[in-house]
């Protein structure tokens, strides 16, 4: 193929990696944000939100539309119900000490990964897209929901945009972010917040997974590679910055799709996560992010 | 430790006369039909054979792991319905490995120091396969692999591990060139994954194709972490006559779709895959429809065939999957046809090599080897639903009949047979000369 | 020699001791385990020690057992060079990642230690023709003497896994109550008192990382040789996570925590998994498990309570 | 006293952001002098003796001590070539006891390369200087478990095992009761006869009772310096600093 359209392929694949990266590190960036943890059972989070796009998703008959637009609500909510539970009965007894939250989501990750092959099962099995058409380029096909997702994403992340700009919800949430203490002297109540902002990022995680899930397979070990894609993505994007973890994801989702057109792919990921951790060795605060003080 | 070292090799001695007059019944068939040809008779013991069977229940290999477990149970509730072997029923002692290599070795170890087994058998991935045999090597563990790997036949493991239940990779890849290079054309590009099963396609193929007149003229590998392929398929040249892929794994199924997205309804290569990208997918899955047309190696036709023989549908019967590929019980779950009569037929060789060998319990186990490394050919059957067999006692691998099947109506039908000979190839070990 | 010198040494003779009354099974399982508790030692050098939390070490293992596996398969290098190849490689790469890691601490400290060791594990897949990638090889037999025996003989592999072991264990002791070993625990504690101590905390912390590095890299050239096996898999991120688990377990900063630790979670899982495919699932619970209630493991809990003169 | 210069600063600055919190410093320091640095809140003393101990980095200018130029020195080699430091904020090793936080002080003087001292001879230095500030009878406590007052001590018994040339004490008696601060300063007056210390405080009965000479501190700048009874009488001073 010429290079022009190969080009263009190459960022129509980097634009909705980009997509459903972004919503979903934008959860982890969440969580990291306000709560000062990393939740390494994000990418189950996403596993999970996927697996039960395809039980609401097979259980919904008539139109796919009807059975996809059921998954994304019914999906994120009982994914954030979840997450608020794990907030509840674990994190917040470890007090958000960050080391212990990272040992407690690790024991998390392997617990819901087995309840999922217990339950859901070994195989990786397809959710039908809600629409179902074809974009004819002159030198090769596209897919209409691949297009759609770019937009859905786009709007989702305008939403978490609005909600934490212009609602008192937000403003609770950014000032729990500035500092917990003070928050609550002004009695904001800092442990739901708290629940409430777990929730949210593994809510976020959710929603990308059911808008991933007509491209790509449920499969319970499917949560492992946004993790490390979002981790990447919110260590650029500077650790806790929303802004820079929406920008990193579109460098990063688009990169990726490029970059592989020059090197072995296989090379192309070494060097990407070498540079994800030369960038924290030297620049901690990340690209976008604001210097230490 | 090894205190069955001494009087084993005493029996080596006896067992290697015993060989000699097995040549002379010409493999398997005559074999399974004299069970009652023991020279000495052993204390008879009516206690079960214990087989070991190391199977995939959790990790990456578990959507494999859940079909090779039921096809086993199937062919031991077979033979024991019919006796049973040397007249003692059989058990199936069953320990989950992970799908990885190091639980693997454990579990070798497992299997024959705390349940004592007689052998073990049934393991998959290649790397499982790779971690544990040494394992069974070193405790003198008859291991019987249904992985499909060349690992068996390229001289890399040792004389306790054989593969009599399914052909290698470099068998099946070599015996696609002809068919491939005179029906679908001499340029190749070929996708697979980038890891050692992958490789394996890659050079098994490329120099086979060449040795047709083919070519392989571009060679996509894609990381094993890759989740989207999209944007892989624009380096595949535009002069290209046929794609090769191969895939495994969760993502296969985005692999395939995605592939039928970039070509839409514009013109095509053709389309040659190895079924494994579809292994345990129902071919009718929306977004596949591209498929209609395109051709895959089957190791075994998952629809069966109008005329199909009486042992095949006895043997679909007794796994519980219908005419086209699926549970009885769930026709949305597609079973890994092309791969799990591996595990039936495995059993089936045991059974016979038991049988050839009197084996009475542990001690026999180099007769076992020795009776199994004796055989040559085995006929299509019950015990070989897949087809006739050869076997290479040298390389302790096995090598069957090969199937290409075309997408017609979203249902895969065979097109052409290969013959065992187009997959044979020199001998690159000989098992029989090393020591036990 | 004071009580907690005797008690490892009683400890030593114990496990030497063992394998001629333990039966098959579990005598093979307790060498295997000897050598990955080589490993958990090796991580608790920097993490229970040091506090360092490292969630790449599976990048230490795997370059002994890559170092002492190539050694074998290209160089022709048999078992006693490829152990010492393996803690070479270990050292080296601790140190190189050490150089770069250890300018951060914490939570980026735990990501770039990631980073790295998912960078390895790449590594090893892109160079698969030398290394069969996720597939491995099988070392050769007659790579696998020391001294004329063979270390697939399971008298023979006990003894090789207990010398492994006992020299880390061995030395894990000497570190913790070294003056050295003081200083960990001071950067531990407090490390910008420390530091105004006038101790150079980065090379005593890069110090840690590369004796840590080292054992691990003894731990994984002992595994490839002693089983035969070299694969990828044993550089993937999972074995980054066992080690934190079995110090987790045992107790951290605790010489023996990481041995118990080990011993039990092998236990836990080989038995769990006879009755259930979730044994993973016991793992996660574990975890969670031992965070919220003995975040300081069986040994550091015990150590509170009833023996405080434990190492 | 005809005495030798200990410590100089050249043209000392640093800066954060946009502020200058330490700005051209030139400041001289004579060898077995007891002197106070003092200045309003935000007046860069903090600052400023960070980049003695080398604790923070120079934005420009040089630190001389002992006629070598230190600047580049980080903050261990510094500590090592005799200039210990004891925060403001109390920071110890909560968790370990009395005898071992000095240990570790005295350990480090006495270390030659990565080998330390045999225990006895570093346990006996230990309980010398713990005896030194009166906390002998608690070696064996946990050093979290002492109330602040004693926590202060310990903190300045660490300074003393590393036996240093110069001793920056930063605000140590903040916090102390009276009788501890009497305490306290007699404490100073007895390490001073061995060592150099340079010591901020805000207790300006403190100061005037222990200090040599003061060096005042406004907006980064030394903005007088002089014996106390000068400092006292300084007009500037007493506007910027003591009544304003």
């Amino acid at each position: 193929m010429d290079f022009g359209p190969y080009l263009l392929l190459a960022s129509l694949e980097g634009a909705v990696g980009a997509a459903v990266l972004a919503l979903t590190a934008l959860g982890l960036s969440l969580v990291f944000g306000v709560m000062r943890i990393v939740n390494v059972a994000h990418g189950e989070f996403y596993m999970l939100g996927a697996v039960i796009a395809w039980w609401v998703t097979s259980m919904v008959g008539g139109h796919p539309a009807l059975g996809f637009v059921a998954a994304m609500v019914v999906s994120p909510l009982i994914v954030g119900i979840a997450a608020a539970a794990a907030e509840r009965l674990v994190l917040r007894r470890l007090d958000y000490d960050p080391e212990a939250t990272i040992v407690a989501t690790i024991g998390l990750l392997y617990v819901i990964q087995q309840l999922a092959l217990s339950t859901y099962g070994a195989d990786a099995r397809p959710v039908a897209a809600p629409i179902d058409f074809r974009v004819q380029f002159p030198w090769f096909g596209y897919s209409g929901y691949k297009l759609c997702v770019i937009g859905a994403s786009a709007v989702m992340m305008l939403a978490v945009w609005l909600v934490l700009t212009h609602t008192r919800v937000g403003l609770m949430m950014r000032a729990t972010q500035h500092d917990p203490e003070t928050a609550r002297a002004f009695a904001i109540p800092v442990d739901r917040v708290y629940a409430g902002v777990f929730a949210i990022g593994a809510m976020l995680a959710a929603l990308g997974a059911v808008l991933i899930v007509p491209i790509q397979q449920a499969h319970y070990l499917m949560g492992h590679d946004p993790l490390l894609l979002s981790f990447i993505v919110v260590i650029i994007g500077g650790l806790g910055s929303l802004r820079g973890t929406v920008l990193a994801a579109v460098i990063i989702g688009m990169s990726d799709g490029i970059i592989s057109v020059f090197f072995s792919p296989t090379l192309a990921k070494i060097l990407a996560t070498l540079l994800v951790a030369f960038v924290l060795v030297w620049r901690p605060a990340g690209l976008f992010g604001a210097r230490p003080a | 430790m090894s205190s069955t070292t001494a009087p084993q090799a005493q029996k080596v001695r006896s067992a290697i006369t015993r060989r000699t007059a097995l040549k002379g019944l010409a493999g398997g068939a005559a074999l399974a039909a004299a069970p009652g040809f023991v020279p000495y008779i052993q204390a008879q013991s009516s206690a079960p054979l214990k087989l070991g069977f190391q199977v995939h229940r959790t990790g990456i290999g578990a959507a494999y792991g859940r079909w090779y477990d039921r096809v086993t149970t199937a062919a031991a509730a077979l033979i024991n319905e019919e006796g049973g072997i040397n007249g003692r029923m059989i058990e199936i002692v069953t320990e989950d490995d992970g799908t990885d290599p190091k639980r693997g070795a454990e579990v070798v170890e497992k299997l024959a120091s705390q349940h004592g087994c007689d052998l073990a058998f049934g393991t998959l991935f290649s790397h499982v396969v790779m971690g544990s045999s040494p394992r069974a090597g070193e405790l003198k563990l008859p291991y019987f692999v249904v992985s499909e790997g060349h690992h068996v036949a390229s001289g890399k493991l040792n004389r306790y591990t054989l593969q009599p239940g399914i052909t290698d990779v470099k068998s099946q890849v070599r015996a696609m060139a002809p068919w491939v290079s005179q029906n679908l054309g001499k340029k190749v590009t070929m996708i697979f994954p980038d890891y050692a099963f992958g490789h394996d396609h890659r050079d098994f193929f490329s120099e086979a194709i060449a040795a047709q007149g083919g070519e392989v003229i571009e060679k996509i590998a894609i990381p094993p972490t890759e989740s989207s392929f999209t944007r892989y398929f624009p380096r595949i040249p535009r002069d290209t006559e046929v794609i090769y892929h191969v895939m495994v794994g969760p993502g296969v199924l985005t692999f395939v779709k995605e592939l039928g997205e970039f070509y839409g309804s514009g013109a095509r290569p053709q389309i040659f895959g190895f079924i494994d990208s579809l292994e345990a997918v129902d071919i009718a899955t929306p977004g596949l429809e591209f498929l209609e047309g395109t051709y895959f190696w089957e190791g075994m036709p998952r629809y069966a065939p109008a005329d199909a023989p009486e042992y095949e549908t006895f043997y679909r019967e007794r796994v519980g999957v219908d005419a086209n590929g699926a549970s009885v019980s769930d026709s949305k779950d597609i079973s890994t046809y092309a791969h799990m009569f591996g595990c039936w037929e495995t059993l089936h060789v045991i059974k016979a090599g038991m049988e050839a060998a009197g084996y009475q319990g542990p001690d026999d186990r180099v007769k076992l080897i020795e009776a199994v490394e004796a055989m040559t050919t085995m006929p299509a059957g019950r015990a070989h639903p897949q087809g006739d067999k050869v076997f290479n006692g040298k390389t302790h691998q096995v090598f069957g009949h090969q199937y290409i099947s075309q997408v017609a109506d979203a249902k895969l039908s065979v097109v052409h047979t290969a013959s065992i000979e187009d997959g044979m190839y020199p001998d690159e070990t000989d098992y029989t000369a090393q020591p036990f | 020699m004071s009580r907690a010198v005797g008690l490892h040494i009683a400890v030593l003779a114990g496990l030497a001791l063992a394998q001629f009354t333990l039966p098959e099974y579990h005598h093979g399982n307790l060498a295997r385990i000897m050598v990955l508790a080589a490993f958990a030692s090796a991580y608790n050098i920097t993490f229970g020690y040091a506090g360092m939390l490292s969630l790449g070490h599976a990048m230490f293992f795997g370059a002994g057992l890559y170092a002492a596996g190539l050694a074998a398969e290209f160089g022709g290098i048999a078992a006693p060079g490829g152990l010492v190849l393996g803690v070479i490689a270990g050292a080296l790469m601790a140190a190189v990642v050490g150089v770069l890691a250890l300018r951060t601490t914490g939570v980026s400290f735990m990501i770039v230690t990631l980073m790295f060791a998912q960078a390895a594990f790449l590594t090893v897949l892109y160079f698969g023709e030398w290394t069969r990638g996720d597939e491995g090889f099988v070392i050769a037999s007659d790579m696998r003497r020391v001294l004329g025996l063979d270390l697939a003989d399971p008298a023979t592999r006990y003894w090789a896994a207990f010398a492994v072991f006992g020299a880390v264990m061995l030395g894990s002791l000497a570190v913790a109550r070294s003056s050295f070993g003081r200083v960990l625990a001071a950067i531990r504690e407090n490390e910008e008192r420390t530091r105004m101590l006038g101790y150079d905390v980065f090379r005593a912390k890069l110090m840690a990382l590369a004796v840590s590095g080292a054992m691990a890299g003894a731990a994984g050239a002992a595994y490839a040789l002693l089983f035969g096996y070299v694969g990828a898999t044993f550089a993937s991120i999972q074995y980054s996570i066992l080690p934190l688990l079995w110090v987790l377990t045992g107790g951290a900063a605790t010489v023996l925590g990481p041995f118990l630790g080990t011993l039990l979670m092998f236990y836990l899982i080989d038995v769990s998994s006879s009755f259930t495919t979730a044994h993973m699932m016991i793992v996660g619970f574990a975890l969670i498990g031992l965070i919220l209630f003995f975040p300081k493991g069986i040994l550091g809990t015990l150590r509170e309570r009833v023996v405080p003169w434990l190492p | 006293m005809a005495a030798m210069t200990l410590l100089e600063t050249h043209g000392l600055t640093r800066r954060f952001g946009g502020l200058t919190a330490v700005d051209g410093v030139e400041f001289r320091l004579d060898e077995g002098e007891i002197r106070a640095l003092i200045g309003p809140n935000g007046a860069g003393k903090t600052t400023f003796v960070s980049l003695l101990s080398g604790r923070i980095r120079p934005s420009a200018g040089r630190v001389v001590f002992a006629g070598e130029d230190v600047t580049r020195l980080p903050a261990h080699a510094r500590v090592m070539r005799g200039i210990a430091y004891t925060f403001q904020i109390t920071s110890i090793f909560a968790r370990m006891t009395l005898l071992d936080n000095v240990r570790l002080a005295v350990q480090r003087r006495m270390m030659r390369g990565w080998r330390g001292p045999d225990a006895r001879a570093l346990d006996a230095a230990a309980m010398a200087v713990l005896d030194r500030v009166g906390l002998a009878d608690r070696a064996t406590g946990i050093a979290g478990n002492l109330s602040y007052g004693h926590q202060r001590l310990l903190e300045v018994a660490m300074g003393l095992g590393l036996r240093p040339r110069l001793l920056i004490l930063d605000e140590p008696t903040q916090g102390l009761s009276d009788a501890e601060i009497a305490g306290f300063v007699d404490l100073v007056r007895e390490i001073a006869r061995d060592a150099t210390v340079l010591l901020i405080e805000h207790n300006m009965g403190v100061v005037m009772e222990l200090a040599h000479r003061i060096t005042v501190m406004e907006m980064g700048q030394i903005l007088a310096e002089g014996p106390p009874e000068a400092i006292r009488a300084d007009a500037e001073v007493q506007r910027a600093y003591l009544g304003g």
